[in-house]
């Protein structure tokens, strides 16, 4: 399956991209496609266990993915 | 109760209005505002970027939240995003309750929620032309503190 | 910083313009408005009285004491007095700092004080044509518990 | 000597005026400007200990009183 991985902020600079494409086995979590992020140039940008929503929402580390979904990786917000 | 990203300019007094009711014997409106200096370092202007539509439900489920805890409906919320000189206003909320401990609150409990959900994020022009994504202030929860306490549905 | 005894509406987004500094990240502006109704009774509007020339020297102390308070010079307060339709703002207040804690924080404090040393009364009028002087508000300071901390002078 | 009080108010209702001019002994104190007062018709809406600014300033019951003293009554504000 695959999964729209949405990057923002210094994580889409260090990427060079706003989003990836990630292609991940069925039953994937989130942890898992952060994984799969994290081994690409840039990837390291990445902390241990970023804030991640999913189709809008905050979502857990452990929840799994299914096709389709748009995984957002959230830098330290800094609104207000 | 009303919440929304914006990039134009934000009208402060509008929102004054917006939440005056005949019912409210207190109003109370938080401007945030583009700082000349940052931790040391002279700003010339700050480009704010948002996840826009999760930053638009974000803020209205923290403006909702809001108006549950204190008891009113009369709470709204803008973000300003795109490129903002010093001064500009990035952040407005009003709030309104018949009493004024009520209002205070609503408005101080918005401003930190924010600081803490709405996915938004700001890059620093400093004076030498540089530019910089900084993260929270100083006094507002950390990233890490931040992550603890969202609310995370047991499963979507 | 700045305070006024004043007979003219209050131009609140004056007030925000007036607190508003490049080295300011936070402005907190609050306003008191009449009520339509006050414990159960419709109020049609109020006629603000005060001493006059003292309630202009203490607004005056009540704002410099929260500008040294909470480091700020940037407080202004005016509180309006005669007659005031319902909505109408009888109290407005703005502050700003760097930071949002302690404008929030100065802002509540000056309308804390207000309500318990300004020497200034009301009249409410009713929807039967009555009027009559009211006291202080629930949840403010009573005559008896605001009396014993006036900063009295030990002797003139 | 004499001292002026100032009646805002419920009190100046009461007394029907905003002002009175006292006649008091020398050195007799606030407490001593609230007796006289008290004994007015109206006199009786005084609380035991009411608040009192002289010459613009709160004080205390105690302070003795001078000649021309301007000696406001406040009634329980209500500003704000």
């Amino acid at each position: 399956m695959t999964v729209t991985a949405l990057l923002f902020a210094s994580y889409a600079d260090a990427f060079g991209a706003d989003s990836v494409v990630l292609d991940l086995r069925p039953g994937a979590t989130i942890a898992d496609a952060v994984d799969a992020l994290r081994s690409r140039p840039g990837g390291s940008v990445l902390p241990s266990s970023p804030l991640v929503a999913v189709n809008l929402v905050y979502a857990d580390a452990r929840d799994t993915l299914e096709h389709g979904d748009e995984v957002a990786i959230i830098p330290p917000v800094a609104g207000g | 109760m009303r919440a929304a990203i914006t990039s134009a300019p934000i009208d402060a007094p509008a929102l004054l209005r917006e939440v005056a009711q005949p019912a409210n014997g207190a109003a109370v409106l938080f401007l945030g505002t583009v700082r000349e200096q940052n931790e040391g370092r002279a700003v010339t202007g700050i480009d704010y970027a948002a996840y826009e539509r999760m930053a638009e439900l974000e803020l209205e489920k923290i403006v909702r939240e809001a108006c549950d805890q204190f008891g009113t409906e009369h709470v709204v919320a803008e973000h300003r995003i795109g490129h903002l000189d010093v001064g500009e206003a990035s952040v407005a909320i009003a709030a309104a309750h018949p009493h004024r401990a009520r209002a205070f609150e609503a408005a101080r409990w918005v401003i930190e929620e924010v600081k803490i959900r709405l996915p938004v994020w700001k890059r620093e022009e400093y004076v030498d032309g540089t530019r910089e994504w900084v993260g929270n202030h100083a006094g507002t929860p950390s990233y890490e503190a931040a992550d603890s306490r969202f609310p995370i549905p047991d499963s979507r």
